[in-house]
């Protein structure tokens, strides 16, 4: 047998005969005799279950005793207990990093059986003695956070965000683009289904946020920059007040973007629009029915009495390429505008229950009352006599002025419910069920890098992981940014962003894997190779030191934002960077390992 | 009997991610199916990590087959996997150039409960590989 | 029970679903201490028990285990499994009015902390019952682990139907087996409680115009799901009867969603969005099979959604407006559907050889009469504001979230939880303030 | 073309409870009509709702094929009682016979 190279690492190898599980079909026995014999391991142990006790404390004393200081254990997947085996590590004072899994339960002894078991046992232990020899200890990355969030957009989803978070001990700054708190809430009356007024829900968030001390508000604000990372953002801000532009720099450690959406304005001529004053919109409809001050039995509207209403669902939401008239830019609104069916309805049963001579017709494509106590609206609409007409996609209502009725439109429509007969209806006003849109927001976006999604809305990092992430970590988003969404909904994804940010921020300091791209400052050549490769903008970069008296270039990371995938790696000719914790050059020994059989260098 | 293993021929090598391939394969443990012992599964974290050189040098070392088994359109690191598919085709463009079998190198996506999907992947390797034999390199 | 055992935490959450889960991630990362009680032998919820999840097809293994491992390995989260409340109130000794649960562990009839989830017991079992966790469509063992990737990985042993044989405990290499172990009373104080008990399909047995659960081949929802599962009963896409490859297969959609007459008005919510994904599912594993979905109204709102269902029609998924009013047993194990067709030619009797219940959902969890708090006139738990927080109920320190709340999607659910966690969080923190 | 007519619902309170409207068209209490094939009873229940006075009459002879089984009414969605508002049909019917 060959001299141990001193050099090298002190390797303990720990084996686990899971009551049979592992013994019954591997020779464990045998596979220690085998492990004692690999380069650089310098005890090999077996137990019945080295989970338990007595097994955890089997590599705490070798630890302490100084007789290893790298750890293999050949057990069950490392799902089960890798965690258990680095809680003994550090409870040994030793660092959790200096330890390497072998699955010899659920990829050997519960698949294989016989001799294969035993030498592919054998096989994998000397593999991940191999990257043992390897590790080095790793401490978590450690960024200093600032105690600070700012909330992008002061509408309903900002305004609910900015109190959340501040309620938490975190200090908050809220920029609004307009000079008015709370969006499109303003614009809105009885929200559906159960009717609370929106002036009411606003007032009742206004009042904790304008007394709340954490959070300082800056209306009239445009963002111009926005640098930094995760903890230590900072963003350039101008401010209009009085015809003066002021600029003001925040310091920040997240952002949640809460800009909101608008409402889909039909273009001229869509269904009558913009042709005639008693063709309006949903929200046009929700003003009227605001400021109504008249009663009687019938609803009137710039002063002319309203016999007949015709609702037009789905304008601006599902169009359909081929169907539909797109916008200049192309872009047709393929998505479900979610808020209109159940708002509609609401604004239908308000006339109908306060002008019942009122009569309402509404043309849908589907009635999508998903939400608690929305299908109770449709209902109720029923029951107060509103009429539905149902039409396909391609075959549109046509809204056509009359001359020879007391009606000022007809409105024609193919009615699937009366076997696809055309249906034709008199009416006084027509209603068009404008959707959500999202704002343009690609400003923003692009100085943050944020991605934005093939419906134009701000695009989460995954719908149920993270929903309320981008990739960028520390940057959040909630409401209608992201996608159509009701008052309760938004409120919902506030609540949901500031958890996070709260989370994040909490501790003044933010602790990331160990996992992330070294350099090696004697290697690198700074060809640049890995910054093209990195797929993370801003991870890399090329830093000019100075070696020697020469100003040369040289790759740096940094931590905060590195992925940790190794795709740098992958292209450094010098091989100058490589992935804490999951080194290529582990990957190599591992390889070497396995075609030696276990017995390599 | 010797404490020196029989020498195995015809190992394949298995890149398996973290989060979806690795859980598969244990998923194919907890299942206590069967499949050939000459699978080596490595988990990465994602396999954008290896270089072109890395497969020659594995098949140069005696490997015959690669699976690369990833989370595919999944894959938690934005970007990894079209990065790595595209590396994945230039090496298969040397493959060709040196005559290696294609079928050497497989790219596929396996989920954490795929069991299928890996005893189809890894028994297709194993067969194929038996076929084969350890790959001859040709100046 | 005199001396019963009582653990402190800051929240209780009922339930271990992907709400629970979320939730009390969302808090143990704020650094409370959170304690989940599941009354399944796994957490993880309906989510695990899925195939693929809609819009983004992924595996929903794939997106459900690792919140379950963050939640088991999470310091601040200890796992309550297989365990029934018995109360769920203020603490009414305590003038602090915290949060009180009186809590059964039920008997697994194995010893968690010598088990190592080996399965042993599971395979020499010599009794075979119907596997609930694969929608009794197949088999499993009278002591096994509930499914492959539970958390915990714990065995239950079904004590109705073992005989006491012994071989389990003569092979368990641990001892862990205990055939007198007893149900364990426990006491949980928190700060807070967040209900996360989620949804059940409303059984299919309750519906007579469907065949009251007795025609062979129409299944629920939930066992298509397993059928579609990578893990699933068969494997592959078989029907339940004869184990043929169904060429023909319906989807009726409101089966016992807005349907007064089975005393469910409200829409469902997801029902829909399943049904596309799964007919997509389907023609991906059997691309010769017509697939149909019978509907009254298309609900696809969220956000890609409409996407998905304009994507399922455009690969032929067949979209038939009208609701199917009854279900016969037809021929060689078929299903036939009656339903009108609207075009005006009168009523349609269609054969197919699998039918597929789009179940609504009720209520996981009644609270009455164990919790005083209070529940709509859905059965679902009382938002006492919607709009500005529709996570907040009637009692201050106790929260809701995910489909206790009204049938939820996951996306919505996830969202919400964490919505939940806020508002449990900021009650502690002012509770905290104000003493 | 139909011209819709809402009066029409209005004229019919007269002879049966007023619970056209509610139907939301789901077509159950065609499908489950043992005895009537052609989109009946929905078809007059639609008739109701855009005030088609004419081809309620037109169509009337299926009104006298309904024989009040009730399982229309026991299985409507929206509780909107189709058999009652048959039965109202027919007395409709009948009085507008009377009149002409």
């Amino acid at each position: 047998m060959t001299e141990k190279n001193t050099d090298n690492k002190k390797v303990g190898v720990y084996i686990c005969y899971c009551g049979g599980n592992i013994s019954d079909h591997v020779d464990v026995e045998e596979v220690k005799k085998r492990a004692e014999k690999m380069p650089n391991v310098v005890v090999a142990r077996t137990n019945m279950f080295m989970c338990s006790d007595p097994g955890q404390e089997l590599i705490i004393n070798d630890l302490k005793s100084g007789k290893i200081d790298r750890v293999v254990v050949a057990s069950c997947a490392p799902s089960l207990h890798e965690a258990t085996f680095r809680d003994a590590i550090k409870r040994a004072g030793s660092n959790p990093f200096i330890y390497e899994h072998a699955n010899i339960r659920e990829q050997v002894s519960w698949v294989h059986h016989g001799e294969p078991a035993t030498d592919k046992a054998t096989i994998l232990i000397a593999s991940a003695a191999a990257k043992a020899n390897l590790l080095t200890p790793l401490d978590p990355i450690r960024v200093e956070a600032k105690k600070h969030t700012t909330v992008i957009g002061g509408g309903i989803a900002g305004i609910k965000t900015a109190i959340d978070i501040a309620q938490t001990g975190i200090n908050v700054a809220l920029i609004e683009k307009s000079s008015l708190l709370g969006g499109q809430l303003n614009n809105l009356d009885k929200l559906a289904p159960s009717g609370e007024k929106a002036s009411e829900v606003l007032q009742e968030l206004l009042d904790q946020i304008l007394t709340h001390k954490s959070i300082t508000i800056h209306t009239d604000c445009e963002i111009e920059a926005v640098q930094g990372y995760v903890g230590n953002f900072s963003l350039s801000i101008s401010k209009k007040s009085d015809n003066k532009i002021e600029k003001l720099n925040i310091e920040t450690g997240a952002i949640v973007m809460a800009t909101g959406a608008i409402p889909y304005i039909p273009f001229d001529g869509e269904f009558g629009f913009g042709q005639h004053e008693q063709v309006i919109t949903l929200q046009n409809l929700i003003q009227i029915l605001k400021n109504n001050k008249s009663t009687g039995s019938i609803l009137e509207v710039n002063g002319k009495r309203i016999r007949n209403i015709v609702m037009i669902h789905c304008v601006g939401s599902r169009q359909i390429p081929g169907i539909h008239q797109p916008k200049e830019d192309g872009k047709l609104n393929e998505y479900c505008s979610r808020t209109c069916c159940a708002a509609m309805l609401n604004a239908s049963n308000q006339i109908k229950e306060n002008f019942p001579a009122t009569r309402i017709y509404e043309m849908y494509r589907d009635i999508r009352t998903y939400g608690r106590g929305q299908e109770e609206l449709y209902t109720q609409a029923s029951a107060n006599k509103v009429v539905f007409m149902r039409y396909e996609a391609n075959a549109q209502p046509e809204v056509s002025l009359t001359r020879d009725s007391d009606y000022p439109f007809q409105v024609k429509v193919k009615d699937s419910l009366t076997f696809n007969e055309e249906m034709d209806v008199p009416a006084d006003l027509v209603v068009l069920a404008t959707g959500i849109e999202p704002d343009d927001v690609s400003g923003l976006a692009s100085m943050m890098k944020l991605p934005i999604g093939t419906d134009k809305f701000l695009l989460e990092v995954h719908p149920k992981l993270r929903p309320v992430e981008f990739p960028i970590t520390g940057i959040f988003l909630a409401g209608t940014c992201q996608a159509p969404m009701d008052v309760g909904e938004a409120c919902n994804a506030a609540g949901a962003a500031a958890v996070k940010a709260s989370a994040l921020l909490r501790k003044g300091f933010i602790e990331l894997d160990p996992f992330v791209a070294e350099v090696n400052p004697n290697k690198c050549q700074g060809h640049g190779a890995c910054i093209e490769a990195c797929l993370k903008e801003g991870a890399l970069t090329l830093v000019e030191v100075d070696i020697d008296g020469k100003t040369v270039k040289r790759a740096q990371v940094t931590a905060a934002m590195c992925l940790g995938c190794g795709a740098c790696a992958a292209v450094c000719p010098e091989k100058a960077i490589d992935i804490n914790g999951w080194a290529l050059k582990q990957y190599e020994d591992m390889v070497d390992a396995i075609v030696s059989d276990g017995f390599a260098v | 009997m010797s404490p020196q293993a029989k020498k195995q021929e015809n190992k394949i090598l298995i890149l398996a991610t973290e989060t979806c391939a690795y859980p598969g394969a244990d998923s194919v443990g907890q299942a206590h199916s069967t499949y050939p012992a000459n699978t080596y599964i490595l988990r990465v974290r994602a396999p954008v990590l290896f270089p072109e050189s890395f497969y020659f040098d594995c098949f140069k070392k005696g490997i015959s087959g690669i699976i690369v088994m990833s989370c595919g359109e999944e894959c938690p690191y934005e970007g990894a996997f079209t990065a790595m598919a595209k590396r994945l085709d230039g090496v298969y463009k040397k493959m060709k150039a040196m005559e290696l079998d294609l079928k050497r190198l497989r790219l596929t996506a396996i989920c954490t409960v795929c069991n299928r999907s890996f005893l189809n992947e890894v028994n297709q390797m194993d067969k194929l590989v038996r076929e084969l034999g350890p790959p001859i390199f040709k100046k | 029970m005199v001396s019963t055992h009582i653990k402190k935490f800051d929240t209780l959450v009922v339930g271990g679903g992907i709400a629970g889960l979320q939730t009390a991630l969302d808090l143990g990362d704020q650094g409370y201490k959170v304690a989940i009680v599941e009354k399944d032998a796994s957490i993880g919820g309906k989510m695990i028990r899925l195939s693929k999840v809609f819009p983004t097809l992924d595996c929903a293994s794939c997106i459900t285990t690792p919140k379950m491992s963050a939640a088991a390995h999470h310091k601040n989260i200890p796992l309550f499994t297989y365990c029934n409340l018995t109360s769920l109130d203020h603490d009414t000794s305590n003038e602090a009015l915290g949060v009180k649960a009186v809590i059964i562990q039920n008997p697994r009839y194995v010893d968690p902390d010598k088990c190592i989830g080996c399965r042993q017991c599971e395979y020499v079992c010599p009794i075979y019952v119907s596997d609930e966790e694969q929608g009794g469509l197949s088999a499993t063992k009278a002591i096994s682990i509930p499914f492959s990737n539970a958390i915990p990985q714990l065995p239950i042993m079904d004590i109705e139907n073992c005989m006491l044989c012994g071989q389990c405990e003569k092979v368990c290499p641990t001892n862990a087996i205990d055939y007198f172990q007893k149900p364990e009373e426990f006491i949980i104080q928190a700060k807070t409680a967040i209900i996360t008990t989620g949804f059940e399909l409303l059984p299919k047995e309750d519906n007579f115009q469907y065949g009251s659960g007795k025609i062979p081949n129409v299944v629920d929802s939930l066992q298509m799901e397993r059928l579609l599962a990578p893990h699933g009963p068969y494997n592959r896409v078989l029907r339940p009867s004869d184990g043929m490859e169904p060429d023909s297969i319906a989807y009726v959609q409101c089966a016992g969603s807005r349907d007064k007459s089975m005393g469910v008005p409200y829409c469902s919510r997801v029902c829909c969005m399943y049904a596309i994904k799964q007919a997509m599912l389907l023609s991906g594993s059997l691309p010769l099979a017509d697939i149909t979905i019978y509907y009254m109204d298309i609900r696809a709102f969220g956000k890609g959604y409409e996407q998905f269902y304009q994507n399922a029609k455009a690969m032929g998924i067949e979209f038939i407006k009208g609701k199917v009013a009854r279900i016969d047993a037809g021929e060689n194990g078929s299903a036939i559907v009656r339903y009108e067709n609207q075009d005006g030619s009168g009523i349609v009797t269609a054969n197919h050889d699998l039918v597929v219940l789009s179940m609504g959902m009720i209520p996981g969890w009644n609270p009455a009469p164990i919790c005083p708090v209070s529940k709509d006139s859905d059965h679902f738990i009382t938002s006492i504001k919607p709009k500005i927080s529709p996570v907040l109920t009637n009692m201050n320190d106790f929260f809701v979230a995910g489909a206790a709340a009204g049938p939820k999607d996951i996306v919505d659910t996830v969202t919400e939880s964490g919505s939940a966690a806020m508002e449990a969080a900021k009650f502690m923190s002012n509770s905290i303030m104000e003493n | 073309m139909t011209t819709i007519n809402l009066d029409f619902a209005e004229e019919l309170k007269e002879y049966s409870d007023d619970t056209a409207l509610e139907c939301f068209n789901c077509g159950t209490c065609a499908a489950i009509c043992p005895l009537v094939h052609d989109n009946f009873p929905r078809r007059m229940i639609r008739y109701i709702q855009v005030g088609a006075r004419e081809k309620i009459l037109e169509n009337s002879d299926e009104l006298w094929r309904c024989l009040h089984c009730g399982l229309c009414t026991h299985t409507c969605p929206r509780e909107a009682d189709p058999g009652e508002i048959i039965l109202g049909l027919k007395r409709f019917v009948v009085a507008n016979w009377r009149r002409s």
